[in-house]
């Protein structure tokens, strides 16, 4: 983050997940990525049904079980025990991508490196590492119905993530539909990035100054929405 | 002679695994999930030069005993390894460090992709069209086709000599069922190899697997042995995780 | 609002198909395997010009009360049918009259290929290399493709409009279990549409179907209807050939 | 059959399928199309292990049910009822052809129009007739470790079905290994068709005069084996 907002509030991880847990609606099948996403499924009301969608073969999943409990047969892709929910299945591995590549999840939540006004996406190699891991990130950014990116505005060292242009080794072109941040919620539109909610104590410019390309603001930024 | 797969033990399962030979290695990246103890015995066996075709690069840390796939890297079995997910953000693992040492050649791949390539192999194609990976490192050196004014990569099918592979109970021929999400590539890659090497919890007798009930078909798979010991124990996730920190920590 | 996926009625169920709409239809050839009632609710439609997808062209005689996919020719539904198995030695059937009078338009397809079409189709494949039609007729106007220098058909996906299918059970969120083989096509074809429509015997609660029984996951089916009536008669095969071949006398 | 020959001695459907039988050992994996090859499911001793393939989604069933006995919902591609073995399990349709294409068939027995010297194939398509049922017969002459042709050997008016050169639309290329008649067992090698059999009462001259091609006579042509 930038030194001279260093001390302002921020969103933490769980309040992050508890944004993008409210993007979903009854019947949504979703993805959520390994680390910060994951925590979304456990934070869902128990009257909605989202389906959960985890690359190493199940559909329908319920909580994340707390530690100790659960069984190692029956894991999220981040290796965490889930709870077993009425409806679930499981799928092996081809058919869990065909799920993913035949486009039938309404929403997929991945960490990131980079994303750029047009939506291209940088998520699994930083340049000078030379490896990195592609694991589902590709099939998932490029073939899903909707691409949300939850990461930090900015790096521990205040360089944009948000940028004009990725500069990362891609994992797919023109595929974020939004950025939610632990400052923002911005929309990826034809038109450019639309800056839809910030969090509090924040304002439109202030985001502005951390984010590359120029944001379009509406008049009714709203407050961060949490339910 | 009846069909019987059922062999005594490990080393017999793999006792034909030669220099050179490309294995796909079943499982995601859990200790659950893996073939853990075939690869203890290929990591006894005297063969170098070994392709490994796996989700996973693994963590490289004994977990309940036994060992992930990170095993054939530490006992300097393996020339390249085909992978999606090789390195980890808990752990610098046996795989990157012989990367970084040029030690290792890799190719990675989306694990979409890695899926599908797989059950080609099986299923007899001979590549299938897919959209991810255009326009990423993943296109270089592939053939771009175009269907109906939209273009797609080509890949090519994964047949390997040998899948190694972990199911929960197998019966004399061959038929398959897994536990939750250890069905994963286990059941993806059996019959993806020109032998397939099945590690099972429990052998049971035939017709104790319904029809309805089998996910691998016994025609796909070439032996099975029974794993041993007491079997998986109940640890958590969260002890892996705390674990890996820890020799993260030691190490740095 | 829960998810439900439960129509009232066939009616409900297939109100939308429209003029020119391409609909694969599930099963194999038999009647018990057929989307039989869903096929007669199409056939009192007042629609055209339908592109149908299925194995078999049908026998189009009344089995067990019931019809099979032949009723939509006899209905004058269908301008173009792509199908594996048009015709068979039993019976002239409609398809057969149709094409021989240059009304109805025909795509021959292998059975392997067919079905990899359409599972092309729910896996988001831009398409797949098969050796199956080198050299024959079905290579007509297909790329071939050279893989490591052997030659492949580049056959590409049949996504539908609809998908009619039958199964056993289904629970509320369209997850479905097929019995025996009645699977076949059915659930090849279950999300190899816009619309899939699952015709069934039983309709259970949710939670009834176990994760490690469910073949087909609900979020492939958009509409599940019960079957009416007292299901399917107990009638052996040869007394359906039996009758296919009194048919054929008394039309000869 | 030529008129010369008509009265004399020929193999029936039942015993072409017996001899078929005779071919499958233990652990070989069959599929056997409809019509007289589908018989030979009934026609393997008890004591070994064939496991039968149906392209409708069955691998390892049993006997074909006495009329009026067995499920509709458990059939074989003819649609006849099949009976439940142990170790039996079911496929959908595109893993029902993986089997086939991905070579995993030891067997496929087919009915044919004709089988040419270098093992090309026709049995789909009369030409004049311009509709055939091409089904699964394309994918299994083209993918299967050994074809077997089951027909007759001549047609009825007496025209050669074993012939040098395929003249009706392709099944597939150079495909067919084995061609049992009425009246031979003919190998379809590198060399080309060698007689190995002959019916009972039959000369492999006999047997030459129905063929097209010159057939190779080894010195030891046997009778047809039927155990």
């Amino acid at each position: 983050m930038l030194e001279k907002f260093a001390d302002k509030f921020r969103l933490d991880d769980q309040t992050m997940a508890l944004r993008v847990a409210n993007e979903f609606s009854d019947g949504d099948v979703v993805n959520l990525g390994i680390g910060t996403p994951t925590l979304a499924s456990n934070l869902i009301p128990t009257d909605k049904e989202v389906l959960f969608h985890s690359e190493n073969g199940v559909l329908g999943y319920g909580q994340i079980c707390t530690a100790g409990e659960g069984s190692h047969d029956l894991v999220n892709a981040g290796g965490q025990p889930v709870e077993y929910k009425p409806g679930m299945c499981l799928l092996e591995h081809s058919e869990s991508f065909a799920v993913v590549r035949g486009g039938w999840l309404d929403y997929t939540v991945l960490g990131g490196m980079q994303v750029a006004e047009n939506g291209d996406f940088a998520n699994w190699m930083v340049p000078k590492k030379k490896v990195g891991t592609i694991g589902g990130a590709m099939d998932l950014a490029m073939c899903s119905k909707n691409v949300i990116v939850l990461m930090n505005h900015m790096t521990n060292k205040g360089v944009f993530k948000i940028v004009k242009e990725v500069s990362y080794p891609f994992t797919g072109h023109q595929c974020v539909d939004m950025v939610i941040t632990d400052i923002a919620v911005i929309a990826v539109t034809d038109e450019g990035m639309v800056l839809k909610e910030v969090a509090p104590t924040w304002t439109p410019e202030e985001v502005q100054e951390c984010t590359e390309p120029k944001l379009i603001i509406p008049p009714d930024v709203k407050d961060v929405q949490l339910a | 002679m009846a069909i019987n797969k059922i062999v005594a033990n490990l080393e017999e399962a793999v006792a034909d695994i030669h220099d050179g030979a490309m294995i796909h290695v079943g499982g995601f990246g859990t200790i659950a999930s893996a073939p853990s103890q075939l690869l203890e015995a290929v990591s006894r066996l005297d063969v170098k030069d070994l392709t490994l075709v796996s989700n996973s690069g693994g963590f490289g840390i004994e977990i309940w005993g036994e060992h992930d796939i990170a095993v054939l890297h530490q006992t300097n079995k393996v020339k390249k390894h085909i992978v999606s997910a090789p390195v980890n953000p808990l752990i610098i693992n046996d795989l990157e460090k012989k990367f970084r040492a040029g030690e290792l050649e890799m190719e990675m791949v989306p694990q979409g992709t890695m899926a599908e390539r797989i059950r080609a192999a099986r299923a007899g194609l001979g590549g299938i069209l897919t959209p991810v990976g255009l326009g990423t490192v993943i296109e270089e050196g592939k053939q771009v086709i175009e269907v109906d004014g939209k273009k797609f990569l080509l890949e090519t099918p994964l047949k390997a000599d040998f899948a190694l592979i972990r199911a929960y109970k197998a019966d004399r021929w061959g038929n398959l069922i897994y536990r939750g999400t250890s069905r994963t590539f286990n059941a993806t890659m059996a019959g993806a190899a020109r032998i397939t090497i099945a590690e099972v919890e429990e052998i049971v007798e035939l017709g104790d697997l319904g029809p309805e009930e089998i996910i691998t078909p016994g025609i796909y798979v070439n032996r099975v042995v029974k794993r041993t010991g007491a079997g998986k124990a109940s640890d958590d996730y969260d002890e892996v995780a705390r674990r890996a920190a820890e020799k993260k920590a030691k190490e740095a």
